[in-house]
Order: structure tokens, then C-alpha cells, then sequence
């Protein structure tokens, strides 16, 4: 467990690597930016892991997802991102298996509660990350979602 | 053109809330109509809160987000009377901006 | 890297076994399940179809330019808070009983001077006329108790004609919609069935209807509710507006009538 | 297939009948003549665009449908002999003779529920596969938690019933169709309206029965 548990925070690590070479998790300017199309480009996992760059966020209790453990329809699925870390600048909501894995950033300008609720889709059961930028230091929370399927067949 | 949004703030002392809905169909571009045609993705790429003239909030979306889109947020130094603005503009380059009045 | 894949499915069977004993395992799903309907109470998107309703009501349109603001939806022209509780009902101008649906389309083409085609034009699509004008309606009814006691002859007659096709089995699968929603504390899945014969399943039920529904990105109308029923049925597609449709809402309307409605209501 | 559920009928019709008497009809509408007749007629017409076909295979009531319709899914002691009767008859095996067929299939067949959507609204797509959707109604294995409470639980069904031939005709003979076992049962006739072949309702019987199915595990 232990083993496989570094190995998760280096691969999270990579992750974010990534999502800051694409350009993304900066605060402040981002509306006058472009669209970060390198980052929710991104389709699987593996590949963030592949491009491992430098860094490694923490596993952190003090950010918390908040969303139901289950969710009746994958099209709404409600999810509040909050850190209680200091000077969080930027949260990101990433969802493992779909097929774009990030779905929403959020720059926190000073001033502003560092705590955001939105709702995404989800293609099937999955982990879901919230990745939270504070004082250029990396944290990490994560949550399984259960998709469950409706009963007439569509 | 795109139809309005529907944004509540309550000021709580010094602390705002704001939530938003905006209408916008989201739009994957994975879907594919009863023909077999895929239907091409259409979706909110970059929304931003101000108020009066200091961005509070700046978001980046992907297709991920939900249809009719939900965004609830707080922050500090608006009061009763001022007010918030929320801009979005999607991959077509459509956009749309609404005030309120905070509450 | 196959490490990172074997801690997450380590979290995913983790959570599988927590959940996997059956009766207990079933209702901390419910549980859950109830927590994110909780969730999702708050920004209800249908207030979006409501502010294009209001939009659509006051709009000169049609062949006589005529806004909706004159419309008689039950309580007296122009008269719109707590119509649609008392709906549907018999309607003395047109000879019909009529729901909300029926009755708004009376007033388009009548009123407004619309064709019926396109008073009702894309009806079952997300961001139709229908749709807004019916998000309206029921939302100005927010409050009101329903109340459909079927008086007139015409009105009792629906309730029967609606319970007789709420009974009524056929096609591949021996459906009718007694088979889903004329017992107590029944799901299909994990979504509750109400028991729509009797009072306290049709007011739980009604009093969230019309409803933005998660999986449509719409508000879906008591009609649009209806007639998706029967094609999960695996019936052909009811005509809408048709008597059968009004008859059925009808039918669940009078059983739900004391009940204070909510709508619109959201739902997955 | 006749002298099969002509066996297996007197140990399940038994306990039925006796209920039924206790619960007898629904007291109907008064003028329940007129008023069937008026909502048939206010039915048809809200079908105006059905073809034909449509209506002879979608919405036109064979005798069985008819009586549950008539009788609220509570048929007197007569009317449930009656359709008791049409059930069993229409019971058909599979060209092989295997009632136990591939649990993995079955396993399949039970979670899918799509298949069958006509109209012009929302059909569905072409090629689109026709599941038995048990699921939706029944609790099957320990490991779907989505699972609906319409019908009774199968968990540990081979547990419950065993696996003895008798079982096995019994669960294929009620797949094909229940009302030959429950007048007016909720469950459809599988077999009898062809939504499932034979095959896969053997299939369906594995997944229940088969010791190595996860429903028994």
C-alpha cells in the first residue's frame, strides 16, 4: 500500500506537470488568456503519466470534494471543490475515465473564498480529482462517483 | 443570440454569494443524432465575475461541464447595491453578459 | 504506471464491497441517491425556461400581434397565479377539458392568431415555445393546492376514461402504467415509482410536475412526461394533446389534488 | 410443453387462488360499459399516426391483456384458470432442447435494457440490441447495486430453488411466460411476444441456475 501510494503522488505529480505546461492552473489573467486547449485535450491518464514532468502534489485533507457518492444520472452530477489552504489560487476538477479527463479550472483571485460548486457529466463510474494550487505548492483530493444506469432502457 | 443568465448575489455582512445559470445546451461534439452524423460540439469555454471592475472569479470549461450550467462561488468586499457581472463566451465565439444587483 | 491503475481500482473495489451487501448495501445507495437529488435542488436550470416564458408571454406575435397576457387559463383572462393547479378542466368555449398544454395552445392560435403547427413546433425538444410558457404557468402556481375535483360530468368522465387507459396492458412488453406505478415503495433501478392510484403517491408525484429533467437538459411538461411513458412502453408515439394524454393527467391530478405544488421540480 | 406445465401448475396455481378469493375485483366505474368503450375509443385516437402493423403488434390487446386490463390485474378464480390455460399453451423450448444455456449471456441480457423504441420522437438507432433488462425490477447478483425491487430478489437463486430439472423447466417456463405461473403478472411474456428467443431466455435460466454464475456466489 505504501509503495503504491508514492507512486500515485508522483503520478499525480506528472499530472500536474502537464496541466502547467499546457499553460493552466495560472490565476488572475486567465479570462484574458486563450483557451487551454493542450490541457482538456488530454484524454487518458496514462498519457499525463507518460509526460511526467517535475512536481508532486500532496494527498491534503484540508481540500475537500463535496458530491454524492452516487449519482443517479452522469449527465448532473453536482461537485463543490473547497480548500482550506492558504492563498489557494487556482482549483481544477479532473474526472479519471472520461474522455477528456479535465473539466473545469478555476482561478481564485485574492479576496475570493476558495470554494467552488458546479456541475459536470460523467461518462461512466469514476475517480474524481480536485487539484488545488496554493502559494506554488500542489494538493490533491479524491472521490469515487458510481454512475448508475436508468431503468426503462433509454 | 444566446438567452440571458439567471444570477442571484446575497451579500452576508462582507461575504457575497453568488450563484449562476446560464443556458447553454453543452454540447460534447461526442454525441452522435438519430442518423448516425456526429453533432458538432458547442460548449462554454471561459467565464469571468466581476464586480465593480475587480475580476472575482475566472473560470475555463470543457464540454465536461453539464448542460445549463451551475456556478456557486463567494467572495469578499461587495455589498448590497453593487454589482456583479458574469461573462461567458463559447468555442463559436458566442458570448453573453448579465448584471445583478447584489441582494 | 500500472501502479496508479492498481490503487484506483483498489478504491473502486473498496467502494464496490461497501456497497455490495445487498438490503444494507441497497439503502446507502438510496441514501446516496437522495443526497444528490438534495444537491441539485439548489439552481434549479428550469428558472432559465421560466425567464423565456415570461419573455414569450408578453410578446406580440402571431397573424393578430397579440401577446399572451388576455389568456384564460381557468381562473379568468389574464389571470395566471394558481391556474395551473386547478388544471386540467372543462372549458366552456371550447367544449373540451383541457390541460395546461391544450389550454395554452387554445390561446396561441385564438388569441394570437398562431397556426396549431406552429403554436406547438418542437414540442418535444428542449427549448420549445410549450416549454417555456408551461415552466411559467406552473411556476406562478408554486404554493397553490392542487385542486381538480372533477365536478362536471365532462371532468368525471376524463378521470374515468384516464383510469381505464392507466390500467390498460398491450404491447411487447404487457405494459400499462399500472405495472410500474400501482404499488407502494417500488423502483425500477434505483429511480422511485410512485404509486400514482393512490392520493399520497399521485401528490408526491404531481407536485413536482412539469420537472427539468438532469438527462434531457429540459423541462419536461406533464404531456412530454406522458407520452415518453408509453414509448418506453414500446407504444408508437401518442399523438399530443390528444384526449387520452389529458384524460390520464386528469386521472392523477384528481388523485393528487390537497397536495401543495412545488414545480417545477427537478428530476434525473 | 404442455404436460411440463400442466406438473409444475398445481403446486403454483394453489396458494394464488386462494389469495385471490380473499382479494377478489375492484369494484368497477358504474356505467363501466360505456366508459371502457369511450376510453378504447379516446386510446385509438390518440394513435392516429400507428400504422397498422403498429397497432396489431403494439397496442391492440390479445385476450390475456384484455381480462388484466379488464380486472385490474386481480382476475377472478375463473378468469386466472382461463389465462392460466393461454400461458401454458404458448410455451415454446429451444430447437436444441437445452433449457440451461450460458450464464455470460444471460448476464448480459440482464443488464440491457434497451431495444424496441419505435415512434419518431426518440426510436432507437438502428441495430440498437434488445435486452431482457431484469434488472430493472429484480435484485440478481450481489455485485449490482442499481438494482429495482419490482419483482422479488433472485440473489442466491440457485440457493433458494436448486437446480434440479424441475427448477430449471420451472425458471425457463416462467421467462417464457410468467402468467402461465401468476395470472396478470407484471412480468412480461418473454417468450410468448418474442422479445426474447428461446435461447436467450436458456441463457437467462444459466445466469440464475449455474453454480458458477455470480448470482450464486
Amino acid at each position: 500500500m505504501e509503495q503504491s501510494r508514492r507512486e500515485f503522488l508522483t503520478t499525480t505529480g506528472g499530472l500536474l506537470g502537464l496541466l502547467l505546461a499546457a499553460g493552466f492552473l495560472r490565476p488572475q489573467e486567465v479570462a484574458a488568456e486563450e483557451w487551454n486547449q493542450a490541457a482538456f485535450e488530454i484524454k487518458k491518464m496514462d498519457d499525463l503519466v507518460k509526460l511526467l514532468g517535475g512536481g508532486a502534489a500532496r494527498e491534503s485533507a484540508e481540500v475537500t470534494i463535496v458530491a454524492p457518492d452516487i449519482a443517479e444520472n452522469g449527465a448532473v452530477v453536482p461537485v463543490g471543490v473547497a480548500s482550506k489552504i492558504d492563498k489557494t489560487a487556482s482549483i481544477a476538477i479532473l474526472v479519471e475515465k472520461n474522455p477528456n479527463v479535465l473539466a473545469a479550472t478555476f482561478a481564485i483571485p485574492q479576496g475570493t473564498l476558495p470554494e467552488v460548486q458546479t456541475r459536470i457529466k460523467m461518462a461512466q463510474t469514476s475517480n474524481v480529482f480536485a487539484l488545488v494550487k496554493a502559494d506554488g505548492k500542489f494538493y490533491y483530493a479524491a472521490k469515487e462517483i458510481k454512475i448508475t444506469l436508468g431503468g426503462c432502457g433509454g | 443570440m444566446a438567452n440571458p443568465m439567471k444570477i442571484r448575489a446575497k451579500a452576508d455582512g462582507d461575504v457575497v454569494e453568488v450563484k449562476v445559470l446560464m443556458s447553454h445546451i453543452m454540447e460534447t461534439g461526442q454525441r452522435k443524432n438519430q442518423a448516425g452524423e456526429p453533432i458538432p460540439a458547442h460548449f462554454i469555454q471561459m467565464v469571468s465575475v466581476t464586480c465593480k471592475g475587480r475580476t472575482v472569479l475566472s473560470a475555463q470549461w470543457g464540454p465536461a461541464v453539464s448542460a445549463n450550467p451551475f456556478l456557486s462561488f463567494k467572495f469578499n468586499g461587495g455589498h448590497k447595491g453593487d454589482k456583479v457581472k458574469v461573462t461567458w463566451v463559447d468555442n463559436k465565439g458566442d458570448s453573453r453578459s448579465d448584471e445583478i444587483v447584489i441582494a | 504506471m500500472p501502479i496508479i491503475h492498481r490503487w484506483l481500482a483498489a478504491v473502486a473495489a473498496g467502494a464496490g464491497l461497501a456497497l455490495a451487501v445487498s438490503a444494507a448495501g441497497q439503502d446507502k445507495a438510496m441514501e446516496e441517491i437522495q443526497k444528490y437529488r438534495q444537491m441539485l435542488q439548489d439552481g434549479n436550470p428550469a428558472e432559465l425556461m421560466e425567464m423565456n416564458g415570461e419573455t414569450l408571454w408578453t410578446m406580440p406575435r402571431g397573424a393578430n400581434g397579440a401577446t399572451l397576457e388576455q389568456c384564460d387559463l381557468g381562473l379568468g383572462p389574464g389571470k395566471l397565479d394558481g391556474a395551473y393547479a386547478q388544471l386540467p378542466r372543462f372549458f366552456a368555449d371550447t367544449g373540451k377539458v383541457q390541460d395546461a398544454e391544450s389550454r395554452l395552445v387554445t390561446c396561441m392560435t385564438a388569441l394570437q392568431g398562431l397556426s396549431l403547427e406552429e403554436a406547438t413546433r418542437n414540442w418535444h425538444r428542449p427549448g420549445s415555445d410549450i416549454e417555456a410558457l408551461v415552466t411559467l404557468v406552473a411556476t406562478r402556481s408554486k404554493g397553490a393546492k392542487i385542486d381538480v375535483p372533477a365536478r362536471h360530468p365532462h371532468e368525471a368522465e376524463m378521470v374515468a376514461v384516464g383510469q381505464e387507459v392507466f390500467f390498460r396492458r398491450s404491447g411487447p412488453l404487457d405494459f400499462s402504467c399500472a405495472t410500474c406505478h400501482s404499488q407502494d415503495d417500488k423502483r425500477i433501478r434505483l429511480q422511485d415509482l410512485p404509486n400514482l392510484t393512490t392520493v399520497q403517491g399521485a401528490q408526491a408525484s404531481m407536485s413536482q410536475w412539469p420537472a427539468y429533467r438532469v438527462s434531457q437538459s429540459a423541462v419536461w411538461t406533464m404531456e412530454r412526461r406522458l407520452i415518453d411513458c408509453m414509448r418506453q412502453m414500446r407504444f408508437p408515439d401518442a399523438d399530443y394533446l390528444s384526449e387520452a394524454v389529458i384524460a390520464l393527467q386528469m386521472y392523477m391530478q384528481k388523485n393528487a389534488s390537497g397536495a401543495t405544488l412545488e414545480a417545477p421540480g427537478i428530476k434525473r | 410443453m404442455r404436460r411440463l406445465a400442466y406438473t409444475l401448475l398445481p403446486r403454483m396455481l394453489l396458494p394464488w387462488t386462494l389469495l385471490l378469493g380473499a382479494t377478489a375485483a375492484l369494484p368497477l366505474p358504474s356505467s363501466a360499459g360505456d366508459v371502457s368503450a369511450k376510453a378504447e375509443d379516446s386510446f385509438r385516437k390518440a394513435f392516429s399516426t400507428a400504422s397498422p402493423e403498429q397497432w396489431a403488434t403494439r397496442l391492440a390487446q390479445d385476450e390475456v391483456n384484455a381480462l388484466c386490463s379488464k380486472h385490474r390485474n386481480q382476475p377472478p378464480p375463473e378468469v386466472a384458470a382461463r389465462i392460466i390455460e393461454l400461458s401454458k399453451a404458448s410455451i415454446k423450448l429451444p430447437e436444441d432442447g437445452k433449457l440451461m444455456g450460458d450464464w455470460k449471456e444471460g448476464e448480459k441480457l440482464a443488464s440491457i435494457g434497451t431495444g424496441g423504441h419505435i415512434g419518431r420522437i426518440q426510436p432507437d438507432r438502428a441495430g440498437t440490441r434488445q435486452g431482457g433488462n431484469c434488472y430493472a425490477c429484480h435484485a440478481i447478483a450481489k455485485q449490482e447495486i442499481a438494482a429495482g425491487n419490482l419483482g422479488p430478489s433472485l440473489t442466491n437463486y440457485a440457493k433458494v430453488r436448486g437446480t434440479s430439472p424441475e427448477a430449471v423447466r420451472y425458471v425457463y417456463a416462467k421467462i417464457y411466460n410468467a402468467q402461465a405461473f401468476f395470472p396478470c403478472s407484471s412480468m412480461p411474456r418473454f417468450g410468448h411476444n418474442r422479445w426474447l428467443t428461446p435461447k436467450e431466455i436458456a441463457d437467462a435460466v444459466a445466469f440464475l441456475l449455474d453454480p458458477e454464475s455470480p448470482v450464486n456466489k
